[in-house]
């Protein structure tokens, strides 16, 4: 129950992908056959992948995952030998957006980072006075990784293209879970990784608005209109293909299966346990995610005892070097003390089942309850 | 994996022992914060100035509550002198090692058992 | 026939990745099981690649390729924000060092093309001389993807010891056909593909000596610590781990059966043909590489036809855009008019057999007299 | 994919017609050198301005030898005057179109053809 971190391949995707592995494996800027058995697979999966997201096959750059769309993204609009250019972004993005904002600052460029209420939504009006001049890019994720929040795309695309700003969204969390549309959306960009939507690892997209001009960010053989270099992933990319093909499909099943899910436990936990709230937006929230806060209890210790049950979930609130780590996104929701380091994030698959999310919610209750009678601070 | 927990704190941290507050302690020792994240609260019973009975209860970490309950075991029947000379280390080596990254935290069940034991001899006096 | 291009996956390779796209297909850096076992795999290929090059394995840097691998080599060894800074490199190096020089030459930095002898070797002498007071970097690849020749790296180690500078490799083409070491070989930096020695695509590794300092090019959530973000591509890694230990171990057999083979198309070229030359060095030279030119017949042409008959090759002159696009490598070689549009590259596979040749040769005989029979310059 | 070469394409490749020189011809034309690493020679007999034998040779890539091979067929029994008519489209559309990017090498065929039938006309004046 950890989808929202990688998820299992779909055996239909690996299916897809092994033939490309031994019979099929040529290189596909290649003129011969087996050459051009692998580029009309591109072909395919680049169309796979536009489709999903109503874009034109040319529009798609095939990448190594996610992080690599939104460094793409991020570097490749910002403008060569010019310094000082301005990017606005909000406090809760992926370490993928939120460090590569950081280097661009480390080259000179400014950033704003806009803050989130209590439900994680970022402030519109924060992000159309925070405009100058030289703003470049505005880059808002869908939806939030960790508490689920989705992100009013529309009304920032008004804002952007009001102003004539580009505008980037990581879609990361979303395919798949909502329905993605970069015309409805109005974004000139947009990320997607293969392994978060059954697909295989190490292999991403950047979605590139036609006319939007980017500059690559890693140099070669010029492949996809040189925008990324490298001997194509053809097996990773035809997973991707696959894997969206399959995640358009099965849209509307598989989220109305995962909201069902997901209420239930979301009603079960606050029906009937006390000292524990749900973070992130109470509507405005992926169907897959369940993030919850309970308090007087640590969240890498729930992790464990639910682990040591082969319950797979994650928490905002790591322990690392002998202080509590609480995530970005968790400080910036303004939590109480009491209960930001007890958060727990249960990301739901299309193959869970809802006895599943019965079970899962006796023993996290059971959990609690453990860690809690072990708490010095319970009773006082 | 670096990352992974030795057998031994994955079974402290799964059957702790001595948990519980002692509640007519003669010294009790408390670290940590809820804005920390960890907290550590130890009692102990002493007699003959030997620590002849210890009870934790910790919130935090796996590495919180397992260093706590293995601090409580090996300060049980001890003198008050041998407790005040375990070290880090010793406690580190009994749960056969903490990963890389995770071995800081280790230092705050002993701190406790020495707030314990400090608060006792303060009650002496 | 296109080894040099990419190589099919080894079945054991496929076999060794297949459980981490289902069973084990979790996040290395999760602490819950899946994380665990995902992580250790990781840590079990980091050690064979490492192993395989004489590395230990905290030097082994994960990327997305060889493209990747070269990418990070070069702009993450430029210090930041200093402009000019000199780079030396050769004339006949891979794409994903050329152009990435020539970024590098688009942001102030200056950078050295070395030119090589009419076998393909780097002038030792003019790199010596080149070197400036803030020369940063050498990068000269172990040996040439087209024709194959083997550079004096170990020379030119001792040349960048002597003056301080940091010394990079391309090790694509090496990695099990020769041996490589990097302490023997006497490098900073290595780059290496698993595509290229049987196993997946998308997956390769920057080998960086303990101690020396290079900053990512990628921003993210600090993986590979911190030098490469992205969420893993464990199957991936877990197979470019499998192929490099197969590598080490197959290294002896194959590469004395490759050169088997290659002396012998060679030698049968040569000895019965007219108006045909070696491409490249005589000894110094991969032991599956096979660079000929042909007089009066064009490379993209005898492609096709090879082709036709499932032999799969390639060429140093793809005609595009109406004019005849000869590489730089065979540019660099300065060879005669009549024969740079005919060149064909033969690079073999450990899969490929004696008889396979022989057969290869009666083809490429009658293909190059088909086309001679129709090229207006026969007799002239 | 956009770099596969379509059927006819192929065909024409593999079995061109017209291949040779007319070794009495009533005119020549050559495009291309060995810098540029095409060469496309065509030869033509007229006969009440009616080309009646033409032939090609060509060094050159796949779409150089299958445009010759096409131009000459076109051209055969055509007048003179429809011969020059003939445009580069027409010869693309005969070979049911080229990959992006090799369709600017298409023309070499053609000019060939206009060069011999230029050369053809000055002989005649
Ligand atoms: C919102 C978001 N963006 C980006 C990424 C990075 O994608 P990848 O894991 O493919 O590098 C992730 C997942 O890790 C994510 O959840
Ligand atoms: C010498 C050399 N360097 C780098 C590369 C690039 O590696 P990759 O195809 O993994 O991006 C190649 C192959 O394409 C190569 O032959």
């Amino acid at each position: 129950m950890d989808h929202s971190a990688t998820t299992p391949v779909d055996p239909l995707v690996v299916g897809a992908m092994l033939p490309y592995f031994s019979d099929m494996f040529g290189n596909s800027s290649s003129l011969h056959s087996f050459g051009r058995e692998a580029g009309e697979a591109l072909v395919k999966a680049r169309k796979e992948v536009a489709d999903g997201i109503g874009a034109m096959p040319e529009e798609i750059i095939f990448t190594s995952g996610g992080t690599e769309s939104d460094n793409l993204a991020i570097l490749g609009s910002m403008p060569q030998n010019t310094d000082k250019k301005h990017v606005i972004t909000s406090v809760i993005e992926h370490p993928a957006v939120l460090n590569t904002c950081k280097f661009l600052q480390s080259q000179g460029h400014e950033v704003t980072y806009i803050s989130v209420d209590p439900g994680g939504v970022v402030d519109l009006e924060k992000i159309e006075s925070s405009i100058q001049d030289n703003t470049m890019l505005i880059t808002v994720m869908h939806a939030n990784n960790e508490v689920g929040t989705i992100q009013p795309i529309m009304d920032i695309a008004q804002i952007a293209k009001e102003n004539d700003i580009l505008l980037h969204t990581d879609a990361v969390q979303t395919i798949g879970k909502l329905p993605v549309n970069v015309d409805t959306l109005g974004v000139d960009m947009l990320s997607l990784s293969s392994h978060k939507i059954h697909g295989p690892k190490g292999v991403g997209a950047l979605y590139v608005r036609k006319g939007t001009n980017i500059h690559p960010t890693v140099f070669g053989g010029n492949h996809e209109g040189g925008l990324r270099s490298g001997t194509e992933n053809i097996p990773g990319i035809v997973g991707l293909g696959k894997a969206m093909a399959l995640a358009g499909e099965r849209l509307d099943k598989d989220s109305k299966h995962m909201q069902h899910m997901r209420d239930s436990l979301i009603d079960k936990v606050l029906g009937s346990m006390d000292g524990v709230r749900l973070n992130g937006h109470a509507t405005q929230r992926l169907p897959n995610n369940v993030n919850l806060s309970f308090k007087n209890v640590e969240g890498e210790s729930m992790l464990m005892l639910l682990d040591m049950e082969e319950i797979a979930v994650s928490t905002g609130s790591a322990c690392s070097s002998g202080s509590q780590n609480v995530s970005t996104v968790l400080k910036a929701l303004n939590l109480e003390d009491e209960y930001i380091h007890g958060s727990l994030r249960i990301s739901l698959g299309r193959e869970n089942t809802i006895e599943e999310i019965d079970s899962l919610f006796n023993i996290l209750r059971s959990t609690v309850e453990r860690l809690r009678s072990i708490s010095p601070l319970e009773g006082r | 994996m670096d990352k992974v927990y030795s057998k031994k704190v994955i079974e402290e941290f799964s059957n702790p022992g001595n948990v519980g507050i002692i509640e007519d302690a003669d010294g009790v020792g408390e670290v940590g914060s809820t804005v920390d994240g960890d907290i550590i609260n130890i009692s102990i019973k002493v007699k003959d100035d030997t620590i002849n009975d210890i009870k934790f209860k910790t919130f935090g970490c796996v590495v919180a509550i397992s260093t706590s309950s293995m601090v409580t075991r090996m300060a049980k029947g001890k003198k008050i002198d041998e407790a005040l000379d375990l070290t880090d280390e010793d406690v580190i080596n009994s749960l056969d090692g903490l990963p890389e990254g995770k071995d800081n935290c280790s230092g705050f069940a002993l701190e406790a058992l020495k707030l314990a034991i400090a608060d006792y001899m303060k009650k002496q006096k």
